[in-house]
């Protein structure tokens, strides 16, 4: 379905990926497993498009220079050069790490910024469905976001992506600031919207311990290289793997 | 007193909510917004008086051309600069500059433009005459107002004017154009800048200077309302208007942009994110 | 930009900067000249200037000096947090007090300028003292608003002299010294500005622009700093104030007109914000630039805005950012491995 | 004596009540772990203690001193320094230069120099402490291009550098990989160490258990459990409102 | 061939300014076709150069526009200014720079008596400056006039007194207060509203409920003709009266239309609009009309500008001389027929201003009816006499 192909992209002098190869088909729950400044961010902002934005805007204003190598495709298009909104429009959703939401909007208004690009009438329906997933957001759904708490706002985040009903979903340290009983859930729910909805979700963390379980298959990046490639079960079973993200 | 008061008032939101459609919606600083105001009533008159078309059509002509005019500026100069907010400003306000004084090099002074009223005639209302023009400005609006609030609160287009002024990204990666949407809400504060003064503008003369006036009246409006909020800026323009008309009334018509200020300066002081804003708890938040 | 296959421009610098701004390795007589280039180039040729040029431009240096310094004060406003959109306040103080001493007091020129500078600061700090919580467009929203009611005020209750103003104030000598003046003290604003804001007690008023809530969480009382930051910029614009109203020998409301407010924002934002210089080179392009279109008469205004959008359309990032840049790095092609 | 107490302690907003009749004592030179739900009132207890938010009721005795009412800076200069929970470092200023802020305060100013580059060293020996390679490039970087593992470490040198007495992290590990968690692990312990104290937010429990002398279990605004991390682990209502899993 | 170049330093794109200048240039012209001024033996040409201060737009620092006016004289070179400053502050303050660099002045628009007091407390430094339009005392002796005679043909006697907030127009405004209070008036209300005022509705309920029979309005500012809308809509049944720059010009009646007749407005100064009774009148806005095709709107600056360039003309042939000194002389004693009446200057360097054009420059009060501008003050050349507005009970 995705398809990454000899990716490279430099900050500057400065090569945050290298030469990145990987695909994700339809239907998988794929992972990513970096620590940190692996490059995981940049990977994912590379597939949703909003790197090419940033790289816009930095030239704009004479800051650094974003080089970008390589391709990205999607089913069969190649959308290395696709704007982020179309790329969107086409399915790809990205919840952006360490949950940027709109503060001056109300969790309700966050949600319905966030329904854009879904029809109408499919609103009421991914509402109730995100306060399932997040009961957490029904009593605050007044409240401004940026009033919420770190984890609050995370979960307004993921949430936020949900509505767009993506075909490939991205989710970029999903966990970050989750209480570990919403982390189990968050966990649950995705395999849960995966079985339902049959969308491709694209994980990634560097708190490896409780995505691998239920991953089809994962990466492993260091510096901006892979390093290791597998199923969910063969990194889960990988003695360095254990070493370096699970801390035994 | 209490009409006149109202009215003033209403003039006032009228100026300010396109102004806060694109500076306090959406983000984008259009300076230009004065300049706007005052091309827009020229052009209407243009249109009566030169090529004789009808009121209603030249007025509908007229917010559309300057809707267009607002997209394109956004287009062509904003949209490179977009982000760095004093860049924004300083463009916007290079263009006013060229727009009044452009009007007035082509010679475009002296007191004879005017736009007619849309009706003629008076009404006596709680004592005092006022005329029906006036009535419209309040009508409209109160019409203004409610649609606004409707527009960036319940549909898809004025939630994304929200959106793209706080978390451009974000709004990006959900699928919302940050560009189109910008040129949208340029267009679309231009346009209700050109209903303004197509309003209000029958009251009097249609002159360059005003554009400045009704910029820093907009602005302070805006600003004292609290950024993003409608009702803010009714508030405010209640506020203002009336501090306005009770100073000229009881103590002396000289005074009322000192009073005035200064309700505005009080107003900061107290609340310092504007009336309804959440600004600066929210920045403070952490 | 050109995107060559598997080419990618690299952008070096130029190296003499060992790990940060302010420490250089020096090595030798070449590399002290290029730091020092771009310093001296413009002291001396603005000194060329000045001193050379006919009289009727001698008086455009000196108006476009104290621009310069305007703008360079409200830069350094802006890093330190404080958006200020009421230069004018500023200047409008300090050229009322220096107005007031001289023709009330008949305090000299050399008294009422030094005391304008101190006073208008400090009477500039105190106004502001209670909205100094405040941030971003809501305190520029206050600055604007200040110097309008104030001239308003002086307006309806005719202190001052009124509307008329206070005329006849006390000249230079002449105008050598009026050039002598003001540009020693634009330049030695600039440099002490750069010089302060780069140490570390400078550094506090930029981080409290970064994030003002982790300046507090560092220990640092933000709002005493706000304030001697306020001081220090409202200090400057005084001091052009006090000038002005000697050099015209007038002092009135028009000395808190918007103009005095805009164009040093005007002239940062094309030069470029943030560097105190870029600033100062904006200045000394809009300011002469205005007077070169006087030529057009009534268009003037009209070219002038156009000046402005196209500048800061082309270069967003202001002149000086871009000339720095272009002076400090090199750019070159390289192939990817 | 306890350093710090909390007594009873209440904030609410707008209805909501975040923090809800809050009494603690820490206790000198240990290590006492707050976790709890999102939205537990965490965090605004934190900046009830150190000065970002006044609270309704209640109030905060460090070392016997009233702290309610105090503005940040004050808080801080008494030597209780905070970690954000979302990193707040100076976006355009170098690593190293991001500790001068700091090392300007009340506080430490008369002990860090003030000759030229005096402050440069402390700030450059204290990044080291924390894990910024000193010979590499990484502490002259500017902060906004700084991985997201350095700019936590930078909120922890920042305490350091204030001489805190109270070291409050507010999810310190929050975002890091495990490798990062473990080697700042030496780090707090080091503080400990050096007879200070810790306040530590976490929902990473397997390391916080670790080290925690004590640990207390927020939820809806309320305490709802305190003790050592064992009887913590074993609390039948935590299970419930929090863990749901092993750890 | 040798120019003597006159400058114009002023708010070119403000309605004043900008026939002032034409009329200028008008009166250059004809001097040059007639071959010139004659210096000594020498005949020399006037050349103008005019320069855009931006003095009378809010907002354009007095700094600005006295730099403007360095340009003229140190890079222009010019030998006199005319027309000059529209802000009084401007006005006074460029005394300074006039006398600093010894050029003569004669302006004509900015109003404010503080010039001759200037002008009197330092004959000696500031005698290059001279005034060609009139002051605000004389303006509201124009006013008084027409008050005069309001009260005495139809017994009015309660006032509403409406001034923009400046300098020359609350001057106005203040004299006018105070002979009216010595004159049996009352005065319901002096008001002044701020220079871009849109509102006027508070003042005229004021003089509505107060019943007064005439309200008294001197603006210069086109928001202005805001006050006469709602004047009317409002349905205040007094006269307007004063000077309301919008409705100077011939123009007026096509914007407002029926809504102004029988407003009484005064003159400041004749001579832009034909008056059979001063032929010099007729001859001045007939050529003006040949030269520039439409006729002129403002009541004030643009006439006293064409008679400026000839009293330098004049005074520069009497001197016979270019120099500053002589032709000041000179000037202070000139003595001719303008198309503002004769010209002779006071000791303060005022243009003197009366009842009869044949003896003093003039001003006036004109009442608008049917579309007309009639002259009915002063009476030695009025065509037509006050008459009470059919609505007026
Ligand atoms: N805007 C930028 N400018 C310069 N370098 C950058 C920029 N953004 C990221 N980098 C660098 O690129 C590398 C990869 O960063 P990235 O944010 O993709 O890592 P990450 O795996 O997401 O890390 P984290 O776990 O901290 O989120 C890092 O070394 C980082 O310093
Ligand atoms: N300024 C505020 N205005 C309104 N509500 C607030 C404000 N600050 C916090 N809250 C609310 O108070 C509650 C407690 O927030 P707090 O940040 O203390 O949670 P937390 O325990 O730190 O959670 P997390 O683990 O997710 O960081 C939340 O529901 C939040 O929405
Ligand atoms: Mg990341
Ligand atoms: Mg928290």
């Amino acid at each position: 379905m995705l398809k990454v192909d000899k990716l490279m992209v430099f900050y500057e002098n400065a090569l945050a990926i290298n030469e990145l190869s990987i695909h994700i088909n339809e239907g998988e729950i794929v992972g990513i497993i970096g620590s940190n400044s692996a490059g995981k961010t940049t990977l994912m902002n590379t597939i949703s498009g909003l790197l090419l934005d940033t790289k816009l805007k930095e030239q704009r204003k004479g800051g650094e220079r974003i080089t970008i190598f390589g391709s990205v495709s999607f089913i069969g298009n190649d959308i290395t050069n696709t704007w982020a909104d179309e790329r969107v429009k086409m399915g790809i959703v990205l919840s952006r790490e360490r949950h940027p939401v709109f503060v001056e909007s109300d969790v309700k208004e966050n949600l319905k910024i966030a329904s854009y690009l879904s029809p109408k009438n499919k609103f009421k329906e991914m509402l109730s469905f995100v306060y399932d997933l997040f009961p957490a957001l029904v009593p605050l759904r007044k409240r401004k976001a940026g009033f919420l708490s770190g984890g609050e706002q995370q979960m307004l985040a993921i949430g936020m992506s949900l509505m767009v009903k993506p075909k490939l979903l991205l989710l970029d340290e999903p966990l970050l600031g989750l209480a570990p009983t919403i982390q189990v859930k968050l966990i649950e729910s995705i395999v849960k919207i995966r079985k339902e909805t049959n969308v491709t979700i694209l994980i990634c963390e560097q708190f490896a311990r409780p995505v691998l379980p239920i991953i089809d298959r994962g990466y492993v990046l260091e510096n901006g290289m892979l390093a290791l490639e597998g199923t969910g079960n063969e990194l889960f079973n990988n003695p360095e793997i254990k070493a370096a993200y699970f801390g035994v | 007193m209490f009409v006149y008061g109202l009215i003033n008032s209403a003039v006032l939101a009228l100026m300010a909510l396109g102004f806060n459609l694109t500076f306090g919606i959406s983000g984008i600083a259009n300076f230009a917004y004065g300049a706007i105001y005052v091309v827009a009533g020229f052009i209407t008159w243009a249109f009566i008086n030169h090529l004789n078309l009808p009121y209603a059509v030249s007025a509908i002509l007229t917010i559309i051309i300057i809707g267009i005019f607002g997209a394109l500026v956004y287009k062509f100069i904003i949209k490179r600069i977009r982000g760095l907010v004093i860049s924004e400003v300083i463009a916007t306000f290079g263009i006013s500059i060229i727009l009044l004084e452009l009007l007035r090099f082509i010679g475009l002074i002296g007191f004879k433009y005017s736009l007619p009223v849309f009706i003629d005639g008076s009404v006596e209302i709680l004592g005092v005459y006022v005329d029906i023009q006036r009535l419209f400005i309040i009508g409209l609006g109160i019409l203004v107002i409610i649609s606004l609030y409707v527009f960036t609160h319940h549909t898809k287009t004025g939630l994304a004017f929200r959106g793209i002024a706080q978390e451009e990204h974000t709004s990006l990666s959900l699928g919302i154009n940050p560009d189109r949407i910008a040129s949208l809400s340029m267009g679309m504060g231009s346009a209700l800048g050109a209903f303004a003064a197509i309003v209000i503008l029958p009251l009097g003369t249609i002159t360059v200077d005003s554009g400045y006036d009704v910029l820093i009246n907009a602005l302070s409006v805006c600003i004292v309302g609290g950024l993003g909020s409608t009702f803010g800026v009714i508030i405010a323009s209640f506020i203002i208007g009336y501090t306005q008309t009770i100073t000229a009334m009881y103590l002396a018509p000289h005074w009322t942009m000192i009073v005035s200020l200064f309700a505005i300066l009080v107003i900061l002081v107290i609340k310092p994110s504007g009336l309804l804003g959440h600004q600066k708890e929210l920045e403070e938040r952490v | 930009m050109k995107n060559r296959e598997n080419y990618r421009k690299e952008r070096i610098d130029r190296c003499i900067k060992a790990r940060s701004d302010d420490i250089y390795a020096l090595s030798s007589y070449k590399e002290m000249w290029y730091l020092i280039f771009p310093r001296v180039v413009p002291i001396i040729g603005i000194a060329i200037l000045a001193y050379f040029l006919p009289l009727y431009w001698k008086k455009v240096v000196i108006t476009t000096c104290i621009f310069a310094m305007l703008a360079v004060s409200w830069d350094f406003l802006s890093s330190c947090g404080l958006l200020s959109l009421g230069q004018a306040l500023f200047f409008g103080i300090g050229s009322y007090t220096a107005g007031c001493l001289n023709h009330y007091f008949h305090f000299p020129i050399y008294l009422t300028i030094p005391i304008a500078t101190i006073c208008g600061g400090f009477i500039s700090t105190i106004l502001l003292l209670p909205v100094i919580r405040l941030r971003g467009i809501y305190f520029a929203m206050v600055t604007l608003i200040l110097p309008l009611m104030l001239a308003r005020g002086i307006e309806a209750t005719h202190v001052f002299g009124g509307n008329e103003g206070i005329t006849g104030l006390s000249p230079f000598p002449n105008v050598w010294v009026e050039l002598t003046f003001i540009i020693a003290g634009m330049w030695a604003a600039l440099f002490a500005l750069r010089r302060f804001i780069s140490s570390d007690y400078g550094l506090i008023f930029v981080s409290i622009r970064d994030n003002d809530r982790a300046t507090m969480a560092s220990g640092i009382n933000i709002y005493a700093f706000k304030a001697q930051a306020l001081f220090i910029g409202s200090s400057i614009c005084a001091f052009c104030g006090a000038f002005m109203t000697h050099l015209y020998m007038f002092t009135g409301i028009p000395v808190f007109t918007m103009e005095f407010s805009i164009l040093p924002i005007a002239a940062s934002a094309i030069g470029g914000i943030g560097t105190l210089a870029g600033p100062l080179l904006g200045a000394f392009i809009l300011v002469p630039l205005s007077e070169i279109l006087r030529e057009f008469g009534s268009l003037r205004v009209v070219f002038y805005g156009l000046v402005l959008v196209v500048c800061v359309v082309a270069l967003p990032e202001g002149i000086f950012h871009y000339l720095s840049r272009k002076y400090n790095e090199m750019e070159r092609w390289v192939r990817l491995e | 004596m306890a350093i710090l107490e909390i007594k009873g302690v209440t904030k609410s907003f707008g209805g909501v009540k975040a923090v809800e009749d809050v009494s603690v004592n820490v206790e000198e030179n240990t290590l006492l772990g707050i976790i709890g739900p999102n939205g537990s009132g965490k965090t605004t207890l934190v900046n009830i203690i150190t000065g970002f938010i006044k609270p309704d009721k209640g109030s905060v005795f460090f070392k016997g001193k009233e702290l309610i009412g105090l503005p940040p800076y004050t808080i801080t200069n008494l030597g209780i320094g905070r970690a954000f929970q979302m990193v707040k470092p100076f976006f355009h200023l170098p690593a190293f230069k991001n500790l001068i802020v700091p090392l300007s305060s009340k506080r430490v100013r008369s002990t860090s120099g003030g000759g030229y580059g005096d402050k440069d060293a402390i700030a450059l020996d204290i990044l080291e402490e924390v894990g910024f390679e000193r010979d590499s490039s990484v502490p002259y970087k500017t902060a906004s291009v700084l991985p997201h593992g350095y700019l936590k470490r930078l909120e922890l040198a920042r305490l350091i550098s204030l001489k805190s007495e109270i070291f409050i992290l507010d999810e310190l590990f929050s975002g890091l990989s495990i490798a990062e968690v473990t080697s700042i692990l030496p780090i707090i312990e080091k503080i400990l160490f050096e007879g200070n104290t810790v306040i530590m937010i976490e929902h990473r429990l397997k390391e916080l258990f670790r080290i925690a002398n004590k640990v207390i279990v927020f939820n809806f605004g309320r305490i709802i459990k305190e003790g050592a991390p064992k009887e913590i682990l074993e609390d039948e209502e935590v299970k419930k409102a929090y863990l749901g899993v092993e750890v | 061939q040798q120019y003597i170049t006159l400058g114009i330093p002023t708010s070119l794109k403000l309605i004043e300014g900008h026939e002032g200048q034409k009329a200028a240039q008008l009166a250059i012209e004809e001097i040059n076709a007639k071959g010139g001024v004659k210096v000594g033996n020498e005949k020399m040409l006037f050349k103008l150069e005019a320069l855009d201060i931006r003095d009378g737009e809010p907002g354009v620092p007095v700094s600005e526009a006295l730099l403007g006016i360095e340009k003229l004289i140190l890079d222009k070179k010019i030998y006199a200014a005319v027309v000059g400053n529209f802000r009084s502050e401007a006005l006074l303050a460029a005394m300074d720079i006039y006398s600093k660099y010894k050029v003569i002045n004669i302006g004509t628009i900015a109003m404010t008596p503080k010039f001759q007091e200037k002008i009197l407390s330092d004959k000696e430094k500031y005698k290059y400056s001279f005034r060609g339009a009139l002051d605000s005392k004389y303006a509201s002796g124009y006013v008084q006039s027409s008050m005069k005679f309001l009260n005495k043909e139809f017994g009015y006697n309660k006032v509403y007194i409406a001034t923009q907030d400046v300098l020359w127009a609350n001057a106005i405004g203040s004299l006018m207060e105070k002979w009216f209070k010595d004159n049996g008036w009352t005065v319901a209300a002096f008001d002044k509203y701020p220079v871009g005022a849109t509102d006027f509705s508070a003042g005229l309920m004021k003089a509505k409920s107060a019943g007064v029979q005439v309200i008294m309005a001197i603006f210069d500012m086109p928001t202005s003709g805001i006050l006469v809308k709602q004047w009317k809509s409002m349905k205040v049944p007094a006269l307007l009266t004063g000077f309301i720059s919008p409705l100077t010009g011939s123009k007026a009646w096509k914007t407002f239309g029926q809504d102004i007749e029988g407003v009484l407005e005064s003159v400041w100064e004749i001579g832009y609009f034909p008056i059979k009774a001063y032929p010099p009148s007729v001859k001045f806005s007939a050529a003006y009309v040949k030269r520039w095709k439409e006729d002129i709107q403002s009541g004030h600056g643009a006439a006293p500008a064409y008679d400026t360039v000839y009293i330098l003309a004049n005074a520069i042939e009497k001197a016979g001389t270019l120099d500053s000194e002589k032709v000041v002389k000179a000037i202070e004693e000139t003595d001719m027929a303008g198309v503002v009446g004769r010209i002779k200057f006071d000791n303060g360097h005022q243009l003197i201003f009366g009842d009869d054009p044949k003896q003093t420059a003039c001003g006036g009060v004109f009442q608008w009816r049917k579309g007309k501008m009639l002259l009915v003050w002063p009476e030695s050349i009025a065509s037509d006499k006050i008459q009470k507005p059919a609505w007026m009970k």
